[in-house]
């Protein structure tokens, strides 16, 4: 299919089966292939290939205005839609200058950990089906259903809601918003005692989990990886809260890490942000300014100043990032999405190699890409 | 090496070193020693008269962060590879060998990554339109006159960063 | 009805031994060979031996066909070459001893046959024959602990 | 920026026969699974009772001809009831996973959607039957049929009242291990055969899980058998009355239960056909009756693993008769569904640990069967021994 493959044979090794997992395949999440040397079960050589939902987003921002691009940004990582936009928003609020209004900012954080929710719903959802279990995949969906519920009342879309705007949100929220979201946490709350039992607390689960696909702290810093990846890697780097953007400085929580780095403390590590994510969002829906303007002053032409910026949010796979370079004019001259997964996908030789087939599931699951970003 | 070339800024609440291509790998040798051990992003980007390379560093200790960034010539573009230092650079300067065209010397494995291995365009250069065509009218500008890594009087140029 | 059923049986089980010998494709032969001693199971049920049938079912038509399989799998060919002439002599000098030695047990006078029940030949294998089966279980023992050092891997 | 209207209500879908998602008919659903059981219990009777009683009766079996048609009936009648048994569990099985996972489940066809499962089969068998141009043609084509046809013999063994079966056979506990092994040739061929790599890693994990599975099961029966004394079902049955296997052969149950539950293929051990890492395993390739053979032969297995099980451990078809005589056709009647009742809830709890756990890795398993389950299977084997001798000296 594409190119070339780039394991061959050794010649008089015949114990060596060359197997190409993917691009369809259904545990890879989309459309990822990885060329795989198997001896039985056992992966003695991986080669990740991607590109497959590659539609070089980055070439035609460049031929769109500021405004129109958000819109781009939704697409790359569709599974937490709204959580794209605002790196890419933040880089051009500091170019220019625009200051957001305390209430959008409270906004955006409770959207933002809604989609965290939500996307880690459906990874927790996935990830079980990949290994066997079928049934945490139906109640994970039916309670993400409820976060796109609520976004879609307030934004008009359920995945790729593009709210956020530079200075603020597009438009005031739903008048039920909080309320919805309060009902939603309640709610929420009492589901978690049965993920957990279903999954974290599974012997069959930690039979498969515990000790797999063990990422060294060192190793996972320097192959750029991110998010729970990293922090199931002992590594308590946030984005969060090592540069903090909207209300987050106001919030308090906790980044759980994880000091053994193999898929358990992967899975733990996603599970407990989904419990800080409830704490933050009921910190802010408390401290959120009941009125106020939802958008600061946004001059009607966005053409921010020339430069460039780089800001990062900590999306749910990890570190987002995005270098928006601006020539003065109203379209941009460069923008570059520094996505997590595929930074996090760089790990697959490291991973892959020496484990079970199917071991490489579970890892896989456990990294949790989305080839919309990956490929963008 | 003695003297490194570059030129240091403050932006925002990062540090930004403009830096000679030769000197590109040394100032990063350089910022690993002191202590910028993640590898943020690596952005490659066509200038209209030139390639440019920028790197974010990050020092998971220290919380500093770091921005380096060099030009290229369109009909030289070989930067050194900085994989050995932050191996998470890896697909990263594919990326940017893929879409932009530069070329990182020491690579371990210097393939097209997004694109299929037939392309024979770099499509995130200016040169091409969305479709992936030459621009007919399109010529690059000329070198400026002061690099980014020397002192300035006031550049005007875009993608200063 | 038993002649019959004995000529249609006997019919497959030489065509299935055929088929196995003759087949290119090794998977071909493996499964004719299963289908073989499946009939030859048949053939205990026509004599009165159940027991012995589903014996025969469970260790030669079901059990050993499959371990063949495996071996066939972990195996790059799936083809071998037809046999040479050379083979077919053999063979033919084999047939042709086997065929005298039936010939001279067909001839000595034979007792009466009297197929074993389970409990039968539960107490056989425990009084008569016991050295011989314990010697055999020693030697299967033995031939398992020498497979599975064969196909341990040496670390490099 | 002006509020765009939202509707908040839910998309309602147009009404259509059997079809309304907004209006829950338990009851409906209820009625349409009693009606099932109830053909199924018919075919049990007519199979197991009703056939085989009126040929015993006026003693045709013993002419050629006669024997000749019981067979042929009672392949007929042993093929039918193995559809139904399989039409019913697919649908019942979707339905169940459905509850479980608060959802509908099927709901267009038939009442609350319980014809699903013939739909399905009349689209296999409209779908055209593609073989791979790499596959073994032949070995691709038996490999479902041997699947079936091992599912479909070990029906022949299950007595299901006193009196009530196909064939006596009084080595009835090696027939169906010898049989069971069957059904694993078939799946490792049919995965060799198809010149697919996911097929041969299927073959190789089916291949390996249902002849290592084998070993622990036919200890465990051996167990039983050793207990009773007998390799003859009914006579494992009858010694059970009072009490039932289960109590005294308590190691060997567990055993049956996790090493049936692993020849099912089901989870938390269905990694040969682990969708999510091999595609489909052994059935990679297979497509309409081919596919649907597999699936048959494994719903039949689904009744067939914890029949056995009723068998050995649950006292087959005993249960309170009320005064009727054991051998009378109306006790029959009981006893047959008394059998049925104990199989429906043993199936009931192999689709809850289907529904719920995650699956093993490979090399767990193997471990489990033979660092778990072989000793405890020999230890199960030599408690049924010293049981048997404790009871033969008291």
């Amino acid at each position: 299919m594409r190119g070339p493959t780039t394991i061959t044979p050794v010649p008089g090794r015949t114990d060596e089966m060359i197997l190409n997992m993917g691009p369809q395949h259904p545990a890879t999440h989309g459309v990822l292939k990885v060329v795989l040397g198997l001896d039985g079960e056992r992966i003695t050589r991986a080669v990740p290939h991607i590109g497959f939902l590659h539609r070089n987003h980055e070439k035609i921002e460049e031929a769109r205005t500021y405004i129109q691009i958000i819109t781009y940004t939704d697409r790359m990582d569709y599974v937490s839609g709204l959580q794209n936009e605002l790196p890419f928003i933040l880089a051009v609020e500091d170019l220019l200058g625009v200051e957001v209004p305390k209430r959008a900012q409270y906004i955006r954080v409770i959207f933002f950990e809604l989609y965290r929710i939500a996307s880690h719903l459906v990874w927790l959802g996935t990830g079980m089906l990949d290994l066997g279990a079928i049934t945490p995949f139906l109640y994970t969906f039916r309670d993400r259903e409820k976060i796109l519920e609520i976004a879609e009342k307030t934004a008009g879309a359920r995945m790729l809601p593009n709210y956020f705007t530079f200075g603020g949100v597009r438009r005031d929220v739903h008048p039920e918003f909080f309320k919805d979201v309060a009902a939603f946490l309640d709610f929420f709350e009492s589901r978690l005692p049965d993920y957990r039992a279903l999954v974290l607390d599974s012997p069959v689960f930690q039979a498969r989990a515990v000790g797999v696909g063990v990422l060294p702290k060192e190793r996972a810093i320097a192959r750029g990886a991110s998010g729970p990846v990293l922090r199931a890697s002992g590594v308590a780097y946030d984005v969060r809260k090592a540069e903090p953007y909207d209300a987050y400085p106001e919030l308090e929580f906790e980044v759980p890490t994880r000091p053994e780095g193999d898929v358990y403390a992967r899975f733990w590590v996603r599970f407990r942000e989904m419990e800080e994510s409830v704490k933050i969002i009921r910190q802010a829906l408390e401290k959120v300014p009941k009125t106020g303007p939802y958008k600061g002053k946004v001059p009607p032409r966005i053409k921010p100043k020339p430069g460039a910026r780089y800001r990062a949010v900590e999306i749910s796979r990890g570190h987002l990032g995005a270098y928006v370079v601006s020539d003065g004019s109203e379209y941009p001259l460069r923008i570059k999405h520094r996505s997590p997964s595929f930074a996090n996908l760089q790990l697959i030789p490291d991973l892959f190699v020496g484990a079970r087939f199917a071991d490489a599931i579970a890892i896989l699951s456990s990294l949790d890409p989305v080839f919309g970003e990956v490929d963008r | 090496m003695t003297e490194l070339r570059f030129k240091k800024t403050t932006e925002f609440d990062e540090e930004v070193y403009a830096v000679h291509p030769e000197d590109y790998r040394a100032l990063l040798e350089a910022l690993k020693a002191e202590g910028f051990d993640y590898p943020r992003s690596l952005t490659g980007m066509d200038t209209g008269y030139g390639l440019r390379v920028v790197v974010h560093l990050y020092g998971m200790e220290s919380g500093k962060k770091a921005t380096v960034y060099t030009d290229v010539p369109y009909d030289d573009p070989v930067v050194p590879s900085a994989t050995d230092l932050w191996p998470g650079l890896e697909w990263f300067e594919r990326e940017a060998y893929d879409l932009v065209g530069i070329r990182f010397a020491g690579h371990p494995d210097l393939r097209r990554i997004l694109l299929e291995e037939d392309w024979t365009i770099h499509p995130l250069q200016k040169r091409y339109d969305t479709g992936g065509y030459l621009l007919p009218d399109w010529q690059p500008a000329p070198w400026p006159e002061t690099p980014p890594w020397e002192e300035p009087e006031a550049r005007e140029e875009g993608g200063e960063a | 009805m038993s002649v019959l059923g004995f000529a249609v049986l006997a019919g497959l089980v030489l065509a299935g031994a055929l088929v196995a010998v003759l087949s290119e494709n090794i998977v071909h032969a493996a499964v004719a060979l299963a289908f073989t001693f499946f009939f030859v199971a048949g053939l205990y049920v026509l004599l009165g031996s159940p027991l012995l049938a589903v014996i025969q079912f469970a260790v030669n038509a079901a059990a050993i066909p499959i371990l063949t399989l495996f071996i066939i799998m972990t195996t790059q060919s799936r083809r071998v070459r037809p046999a040479a002439g050379v083979f077919y002599l053999v063979a033919g000098v084999l047939a042709v001893v086997f065929l005298a030695g039936l010939w001279a047990y067909l001839g000595a006078p034979q007792e009466a046959f009297q197929p074993l029940g389970p409990e039968g030949l539960g107490v056989r294998l425990l009084t008569v024959t016991l050295l011989p089966f314990e010697v055999a279980s020693v030697l299967l023992l033995l031939a398992m602990v020498g497979a599975v050092v064969l196909a341990r891997r040496r670390e490099a | 920026m002006s509020r765009m209207p939202l509707s908040t209500e839910r998309r309602v879908y147009p009404r259509r026969v059997g079809y309304d998602p907004t209006r829950p008919r338990p009851g409906l659903e209820r009625t349409a699974y009693a009606l099932f059981f109830t053909a199924l219990w018919v075919m049990v009777v007519l199979a197991y009772g009703v056939v085989p009683s009126v040929f015993r009766h006026y003693g045709w079996m013993k002419t050629p001809l006669g024997f000749a048609a019981f067979a042929a009936i009672e392949a007929v009648l042993a093929f039918l009831l193995a559809s139904l048994v399989a039409l019913i569990l697919i649908v019942v099985l979707r339905k169940y996973l459905g509850k479980v996972q608060e959802r509908v489940g099927p709901m267009h066809y038939g009442p609350a959607g319980a014809f699903q499962t013939v739909f399905d089969a009349l689209k296999l068998l409209a779908k055209e039957d593609f073989a791979p141009k790499r596959a073994d043609w032949l070995i691709f084509r038996l490999a479902p049929a041997i699947v079936f046809v091992s599912a479909f013999l070990l029906m022949v063994a299950i007595p299901v009242a006193p009196g009530w079966l196909i064939a006596d056979l009084d080595v009835g506990l090696l027939y169906i291990v010898a049989v069971s092994t069957l059904g694993a040739y078939g799946v490792v061929l049919g995965g060799l055969s198809q010149g697919n790599k996911w097929g041969l890693l299927g073959a190789f994990r089916a291949g390996a899980q249902l002849v290592s599975y084998e070993v622990p099961l036919a200890i465990a029966l051996l167990s039983v058998g050793v207990f009773a004394g007998s390799l003859r079902f009914t006579e494992i049955v009858e010694q059970q009355y009072g009490l039932w296997n289960v109590v005294p052969l308590f190691l060997s149950f567990v055993v049956y239960l996790v090493a049936s539950i692993a020849e099912l293929k089901s989870t938390p051990f269905d990694l040969p056909e682990a969708e999510s890492e091999i595609i489909a395993g052994y059935n990679t390739e297979y497509s309409g009756m081919s596919f649907a053979f597999f699936f048959l032969a494994e719903f039949v297995e689904l009744f067939l693993l914890p029949g056995f099980m009723v068998l050995l451990f649950f006292g087959g078809w005993h249960g309170p008769l009320f005064g009727l005589d054991p051998q009378s056709f109306a006790a029959g009647l009981l006893q047959s569904l008394y059998f049925l009742v104990k199989v429906a809830v043993w199936i009931w709890i192999f689709l809850w640990i289907r529904a719920t756990l995650p699956r093993f890795r490979d090399d767990q398993l193997m471990d489990l069967a033979w660092k778990g389950l072989l000793p405890l299977s020999l230890a199960g084997l030599m408690v049924a021994a010293l049981l048997r001798i404790f009871l033969e000296v008291v």
